[in-house]
């Protein structure tokens, strides 16, 4: 009997001036990465709740990466700046309650940064992978 | 609930290649919502569209979601699409299948499996979606430029040139700011006044321009297109509207030995004044400070003198408030105060002298009439040291100096050190550096020419020490590139002093809410693809209070700032971008995180009178949002604790349901 | 024993109620076996004279009351505040939740509040009676004739083991001496936590969070969780719950409602308090209080009124997320 | 009335663990007791009661009642319903034997909750009496006994012995099962531990309290008592005292999207809470006042009102010790009682 | 002793981050002791930086130094050269046998005009 590979649910929140353009720009040079990584558009990395990424662990995602402009170069200048403490504290504090620290990352990508969008996601994608199922923030409700 | 059309876009082979568009059609048929679905080769085609339009039709659709290219390409496109066939524009989603799915994935399987997925995603936003309206706002058809030096003037020339009407606030007596006292600009070597007082005489005499000189802006209300501002025009004791500008009054005025500001305190004035022979508007201004008449109430000459009966020294502060469409910031700069720097001994001798000293020292109007004397005995210097970067490039933590370069030093050193050697050749020059940097259009010819032709010292290294003796400064310096100390005896020592942002800046960004650097100068809305807007809505930036430049700069900044200020008041109207931040009042706890967070001012906080949910009537402090200033970024909504703000177009719902739906 | 006595605050109160300064007092009201006590509003000296109490159990900060109990009332109110309460206090204010000009606050001394669950682990159950007047607290029990002595010291409330100040950093009057900022150990069980290996860390807060039985007594009891309506009774904000159906719901309120007071909570140590389950939630808000610190620089929430929080502020060289869990390696 | 010495009590357990679960009082790492399943060797809690009553495993907080799934444009209603395993609960307190009392009359009148009919069918009480009472006692207020607790089974515990007295049928099987490891014995030493239990009781703060004001047909009489401004004057509006409190029963019923399906539950609710009973027209109850009144005319007044008398609260005392601001029915009773 | 912790050590003593210099020669330009040094110190921030130890700490400069810290207030960037001298110098005299004065050198240097406190603190400054 086969055993069907694990393949870890990613969640990428892009900001839709920078990151979302480098998906795109990773698009159009064809470069490859996971399937398993779903990108959702939001305005600016700020505009990512906190609720969101716990609300995708919920939902069964294995893990769950932020991407935003490099600081200074938000299109409104300050979002990712804010992003950053937001994050930095969170992902702290899912540490501090035992919760995997390596299913949660941020990453600063340039509209210009296709190759970094893929190596990024295939790298992170690989990380999760290593981990296996998220077992500790899972809610077995929404499990088939 | 929602009657959603699904149109899966082939794009030839783009996507077709790689995703089974017909299985993601057939798949997102049962979703929630969708009555229909289908597929198309080139969905952004005429045809295409037409598609859309005549099914929005035949199903009665509400919302659409199209599975196709990046919405960063067609997004527009398909609410043209959706508008055309009578549906609000944004009632519609894109799933991008093309850059981010099939132009990424190889396997058919693979490709048609997270395809169906992203559209699922879509077709549960599309189910939250709610139609927007841009908001509408009327543009006041007059701009104000605060500041009346060569940014201010060429900024509002430019605009009153295409026909709207302008006001220049302006702190001092007269336009024409730093610029006004300068001798010669590099690298052409032209003149400063004579190419700056024609713009003075032409912004004064252009109908379009209003000057209030002598004022400043006191408080600023509104936003884009909508600004209120209220201007305080300082007493100047004398009827600016008479004032024929003939200077008897100064020539009389007994009180004479108050310190010129305009020759940075070199030789004095009166207490009645003209700053300088071109002044616009050249008119004279009573000095309160040092008036005698006013501080004593006894004397009166000036007004006795007065031919055109202009004095009048009941006048008081006048406050007027007036509407713009646009504010343009042109407050420029100062050089930093010597004081920190005691080694230099600037406070200790008047031969050490600040750059834009030397050029008042050096200008026909200036205390010596050109002449380059030494401030202390008027004898003529035969060794002048030049010192770079004195409160430049400094540590971050540093308390003496500026951590950036002030940019302009270089050249006008140069320039300084090539004019003292052309019209002195007896005299030696020293230039004391640590780079020398001349990125400009022929600015390192003119440092060559400083060197080769004119025989100017560089020296590749700082000045550790100044110090008077007797009537020399001895100079200690290192010579990095010899590898020796030098001790020169100067008779004349010039810091290239950093330049900072006026002191003024920094409660007028508070009024404009305008965001400010580190160093109080004023930050662009984008560094690169918007360096002439602030980050408000409506605010722009022209000349050196964003960032040291030279005057080419400026001018083409300032021209920039004009061009985009025109380009607001042209419109009648401004529609705004519909996806902007929105408080629920009944949630709001008007705590004010939001309001700290937001970059742009666009929240402002009202108390309002409601009825409880415990029948009682509450009169509560709430957020409110405005729609013409908010960009929608949305780091309001993390910041407020009750998710009482939202964002339209990108609400709490719509993401945890495409959230939702990629992880089922 | 409390610096201050009950009679002294009793006086005071009358005083200002009887020459119009407040119309109202909000304070404590005596209960049935002396640690029971229940905040009240107090509208005249009759029922002040009759109900005030001030002992070691007046544990409940005041400040959150000041919102809903300043509303609709004519004249002024009166609130005696300990230092603690006087960070929420200033906090409150920050976030304009109450207007000022209806509060006259009094700042008291505290010498520590104590813990009756502490009391009856020496006592045992059965307590008629807690005196608190002298330097020990005797406790009559109906079990024992003779009341039993205990020290102050062996029964303080776990939050008042770790106070942050004594410090009094808003009155309109002071009551006795102002004390000062300490140098508290409360980040120590922080820091034990963190020492621990990442499995021990979720077994330890498994233990802890799955008795939470979601009574939001911690949230209604906090000052900082003020909402008018709260994200987790608020049907459409995805997270909202009646009961924590599993692990994930009771990780998810206290993560988010950490979260949500980052930046703003005072380290008041209410929330502890009153949780019945005993669920040291405290740590949570310490952990971030402790971050903040050492990422962005000391703050203190509620220590002036104004100021902004480590999470509505930001420098352009703040740590990355990632370089959070390396700080060790760069200090080291 | 059988009984066992202390020495032999785990291998009762034992015996009773072989064919049902069972449930008893055990000290948390927290020195606090939780009910919790025996497993071998697991000792009995010598606390006076556990922080959460054990109406729980009959009445959990939150329970799965049907699921809904999905395909296509059509729906499909799953029972998610398993056999409740037979199971003892061990060490259950007069006053909260008496609230199954409270339970039942809510539960078990029609509509059936079958739900909870279920666990109470499978379930198997043993009381176990009270030696040592806390001052927030004052189940004798409500006519219970402390020292007599009903249930299935009642025991006694004394310094060495363990009484046991089989009270139903259900209670008769489950001495039967433990028939070999008991004796026969005289009830002398439960009669004097009773005595002196009794004498405690009445040395108890609260034990003057009384429900002579109370009781059906009394709203007229308390609803627009001014008292109750003062009274709920300093509540919060948690919902502390309402789950762990035995006799609430308060729920509402919830519908969760797992993406796959719908899960459609119940979950305890508190009255005390400001959505408690939320409709489309807005809440029934606006103010705390409104809300903190409704809860305890419930206990005192509408209740005894519907069900013979029957005072909905067992003075077991969990709130009086929980309340956040210590404010708590003993409280209200004497306020309203005239003190 | 390796050169990269030589370097690592000299800087973490000084606290001093030569990295920052942006050789504008400051520190030389106000040294008095400039001209009795063979290494001056804008060098020696260099030298430390690019790990070019040894002629330092076998170099008089270190002991030419007066301390005065001129160069540490006058630099524009913080960098403080005389710290990380004297890190140089407390590198030298902390090797074994390498103090630069002993009781014996004293009598020969008294002067009348030398403070005792002079000599205590010459005394402390080179030797171990």
């Amino acid at each position: 009997m086969q055993v069907k590979e694990y393949k870890p649910l990613i969640v990428a929140f892009c900001c839709n001036w920078c990151s979302y353009a480098g998906a795109d720009l990773a698009g159009n040079n064809r470069l490859n990465y996971p399937a398993e990584v779903k990108i959702i558009r939001v305005p600016c990395s700020c505009r990512v709740n906190p609720m969101f990424i716990l609300r995708a662990f919920q939902r069964g995602a294995d893990g769950v990466i932020l991407c935003g402009c490099h600081p200074g170069d938000c299109h409104y200048t300050s979002g990712n700046y804010f992003t950053r403490r937001r994050m930095a504290m969170l992902f702290s504090m899912l540490d501090f309650l035992g919760i995997e620290r390596e299913r949660t990352r941020v990453e600063w990508v340039s509209a210009a940064e296709g190759a970094k969008f893929a190596a990024t996601m295939t790298e992170f994608a690989e990380q999760v992978a290593a981990l296996g199922e998220n077992k500790r923030l899972e809610d077995l409700r929404c499990k088939k | 609930m929602q009657r959603i059309g699904v149109f899966v876009c082939w794009c030839g082979s783009n996507i077709a290649g790689t995703v089974d568009v017909a299985a993601v059609a057939d798949a997102l048929k049962n979703e929630p919502g969708v009555v229909f679905s289908t597929d198309y080769q080139y969905m952004c085609s005429q045809a295409g569209q037409d598609l859309i339009v005549s099914s929005v039709k035949e199903y009665s659709l509400t919302g659409l979601v199209i599975c196709s290219c990046s919405p960063r390409m067609h997004e527009v496109t398909f609410r043209k699409t959706a508008a055309a066939a009578g549906l609000n524009p944004y009632m519609v989603e894109i799933a991008n299948i093309r850059e981010q799915c099939s132009w990424v994935h190889k396997e058919m399987p693979i490709g048609t499996e997270k395809a169906i997925i992203l559209g699922k995603a879509a077709v549960a936003k599309v189910n939250l979606n709610a139609p927007l309206t841009p908001g509408e706002s009327p543009v006041t058809k007059r701009a104000l430029v605060i500041g009346g030096g060569i940014a201010g003037i060429q900024t509002a020339l430019d605009i009153a040139d295409a026909g709207f009407p302008v006001d220049i606030v302006e702190k001092k007596p007269t336009i024409g700011g730093k610029m006004a006292q300068l001798d010669k600009t590099f690298p052409t070597l032209d003149c400063a006044a004579c190419i700056l007082t024609p713009k003075m005489v032409d912004v004064a005499q252009h109908e379009n321009v209003r000057i209030f000189s002598y004022s400043e802006v006191t408080d600023v209300k509104g936003f884009i297109g909508n600004f209120d501002v209220t201007i305080k025009k300082n007493a100047r004791y004398v009827n600016e509207d008479i004032c024929t500008g003939c200077g008897d009054c100064v020539t009389k005025c007994p009180q004479k030995k108050v310190p010129n500001e305009f020759n940075l305190g070199m030789d004095n004035r009166s207490a009645i004044y003209i700053p300088f022979a071109q002044a616009v508007p050249k008119v004279a201004t009573i000095d309160p400070a040092h008036c005698t008449m006013l501080k004593t109430g006894k004397c009166g000459v000036c007004s006795k003198v007065c031919k055109a009966k202009a004095i009048d020294y009941t006048q008081k502060d006048e406050y007027i408030t007036e509407k713009y469409g646009a504010i343009v910031v042109a407050t420029g700069f100062d050089p930093i105060s010597m004081d920190k720097f005691d080694e230099f001994a600037y406070s200790q001798s008047p031969d050490v002298i600040t750059s834009l000293e030397f050029e008042r020292l050096t200008n026909a109007a200036g205390p010596t009439a050109g002449k380059l004397l030494r401030p202390s005995d008027g004898e003529h210097p035969q060794k002048i040291v030049f010192v770079q970067c004195v409160g430049s490039r400094c540590d971050s933590c540093s308390e003496k100096g500026k951590e950036y370069c002030s940019k302009i030093c270089c050249m006008y050193t140069a320039k300084h050190a090539m004019l003292t050697r052309d019209k002195y050749p007896d005299t030696e020059v020293y230039v004391f550096y640590i780079d020398v940097r001349t990125p400009g259009k022929n600015f390192d010819e003119f440092y060559r020419r400083a060197v080769e032709e004119y025989g100017v010292h560089y020296i590749k290294g700082m000045v550790g020490k100044v110090t008077p003796e007797g009537k020399k400064l001895m100079v200690r310096a290192s010579d990095l590139l010899d590898g020796k100390q030098l001790n020169i005896d100067a008779d004349l020592v010039v810091l290239a002093a950093a330049i900072e942002p006026d002191k003024s800046a920094r409660s007028l960004a508070t009024m404009l809410t305008a965001s400010m650097d580190t160093n109080d100068f004023f930050t662009e809305a984008h560094p690169k693809l918007r360096p002439v807007e602030s980050p408000t809505a409506g605010v722009f930036l022209s000349g050196t209070c964003q960032g040291p430049k030279d005057i080419p700069e400026t001018v083409s900044q300032a021209g920039a700032a004009a061009a985009k200020v025109i380009g607001l008041l042209a419109k009648d109207k401004l529609k705004g971008n519909p996806c902007v931040a929105s408080s629920d009042e009944l949630m709001c706890n008007g705590c004010s995180s939001c309001e700290k967070v937001c970059p742009y001012g666009a929240i402002t906080y009202e108390d309002k009178e409601f009825r409880m949910p415990d029948r009682t009537t509450r009169i509560r402090r709430v957020a409110s949002v405005n729609p013409a200033v908010c960009q929608g970024c949305g780091c309001c909504t993390v910041a407020c604790p009750s998710g009482a703000m939202d964002l339209r177009g990108f609400m709490n719902e719509q993401i945890m349901a495409e959230v939702d739906a990629i992880c089922k | 024993m409390q610096k201050i006595t009950k009679e002294q605050l009793t006086e005071k109160a009358v005083s200002l109620l009887r020459d119009g300064t407040v119309t109202h007092v909000l304070g404590w009201s005596a209960g049935e076996f002396d640690y029971d006590i229940t905040p009240a509003v107090f509208s005249d000296e009759a029922s002040l004279r009759k109900s005030f109490v001030w002992n070691d159990f007046c544990g409940a900060n005041f400040s959150k009351y000041l919102v809903s109990k300043t509303r609709g009332i004519e004249g002024k109110l009166l609130v005696f505040l300990k230092p603690c309460d006087t960070y929420s206090f200033n906090q409150l204010l920050t976030e304009h939740r109450f207007d000022r000009e209806k509060v006259y606050a009094i700042g008291i001394p505290c010498e520590g509040m104590a813990d009756i669950d502490k009391v009856k682990a020496i006592c045992g159950d059965g307590i008629s009676s807690v005196n608190c007047d002298g330097e020990k607290l005797l406790v009559q029990s109906i079990y024992e004739d003779a009341p039993i002595s205990v020290s102050p010291s062996d029964v303080l409330a776990e939050r008042c083991v770790n106070c942050k100040s004594k410090k009094h950093v808003a009155y309109d009057e002071l009551m006795g001496e102002d004390g000062d900022v300490l140098d508290s150990a409360r980040f120590d069980e922080v820091s034990r936590i963190e020492a621990m290996s990442p499995d021990e860390r979720f077994l330890f807060w498994q233990n802890e969070l799955s008795r939470c039985i979601r009574c939001n007594a911690c949230r209604d009891a906090c000052p900082a969780c003020t909402c008018e309506v709260c994200v987790f009774n608020n049907p459409r904000s995805g997270v909202e719950n009646k009961s924590p159906a599993n692990n994930f719901e009771e990780q998810m309120f206290h993560i988010i409602r950490a979260f949500h007071v980052a930046g703003r909570c005072t380290d008041c140590g209410e929330c502890s308090r009153v949780c019945p389950q005993n669920i040291p939630l405290h740590l949570l808000n310490r952990k971030f209080i402790k971050e903040m610190n050492e990422c962005y620089g000391e703050y203190q929430a509620g220590e002036t009124v104004g100021s902004k929080s480590p999470l509505t502020d930001y420098t352009l060289e703040d740590l990355e997320p990632g370089e959070v869990f390396d700080r060790g390696d760069i200090n080291a | 009335m059988r009984k066992c010495s202390l020495n032999s009590l785990q291998s009762v357990f034992g015996k009773i663990a072989s064919s049902a679960l069972l449930y008893l009082p055990v000290d948390s790492a927290d020195g606090r007791a939780v009910f919790s399943k025996w497993d071998d060797g697991t000792p009995l809690s010598n606390a006076l009661n556990t922080v959460r009553s054990p109406k729980d495993f009959f009445f959990p907080q939150t329970e799965d009642l049907m699921r809904f799934k999905t395909e296509g444009k059509s729906i499909e209603v799953i029972d998610v319903r398993e056999e409740t395993e037979d199971f003892v609960v061990f060490g259950v307190r007069a006053c909260d034997v008496k609230s199954f009392d409270i339970l039942d009359r809510v539960f078990l009148a029609e509509p059936r909750d079958s739900y909870y009919a279920s666990r109470r069918d499978h379930g198997v009480i043993v009381s176990l009496a009270c030696t040592r009472p806390s001052e927030t006692c004052f189940c004798s207020t409500f006519g219970i006994d402390a020292a007599s607790p009903a249930g299935d089974v009642s025991c006694w515990k004394t310094e060495s012995e363990m009484f046991w007295q089989a009270n139903t049928e259900k209670g008769e099987a489950l001495i039967k099962k433990i028939e070999e490891l008991t004796e026969e014995c005289s009830d002398e030493a439960v009669k004097e531990q009773q005595e002196k239990t009794a004498r405690i009781m009445k040395k108890l703060p609260l034990a003057g309290l009384n429900t002579d004001a109370f009781g059906g047909g009394k709203t007229e009489e308390l609803f627009d008592r001014p008292e109750w401004t003062e009274l709920s004057e300093a509540c919060l509006g948690c919902g502390t005292c309402t789950f762990v409190c035995p006799t609430c029963q308060c729920y509402d019923i919830k519908d969760f999207n797992t993406g796959n399906g719908v899960i459609r539950y119940r979950c305890w609710d508190s009255c005390m809470y400001s959505e408690f009973t939320k409709m489309a027209h807005g809440n029934n109850r606006l103010s705390q006042k409104e809300r903190f009144r409704q809860r305890f005319m419930h206990k005192l007044v509408y209740y005894p009102e519907n069900n013979d008398g029957l005072f909905s609260c067992v003075g077991c005392g969990r709130c009086l010790s929980k309340c956040p601001i210590s404010m708590n029915i003993a409280k209200v009773m004497k306020k309203l009682g005239g003190e | 002793m390796n050169k990269k912790y030589l370097r690592d050590d000299i800087i973490r003593m000084s606290g001093v981050n030569p990295k920052k210099c942006m050789r504008c020669g400051k520190c030389s330009g106000t040294c008095p002791a400039y001209d009795e040094m063979e290494y001056h110190p804008h060098q020696f921030v260099s030298m430390v930086e690019n790990g070019d130890i040894e002629p330092l700490l076998s170099s008089d400069s270190l002991y030419r130094c007066l301390t005065c810290f001129a160069c540490a207030e006058r630099c524009p960037r913080g960098v403080e050269p005389a710290k990380l001298i004297e890190a140089v110098r407390l590198t030298a005299i902390r090797r074994q046998g390498a103090n630069r004065l002993t009781p014996s050198d004293i009598p020969a240097m008294l002067d009348e005009d030398i403070p005792q406190q002079a000599l205590v603190s010459a005394f402390r400054k080179y030797t171990k």
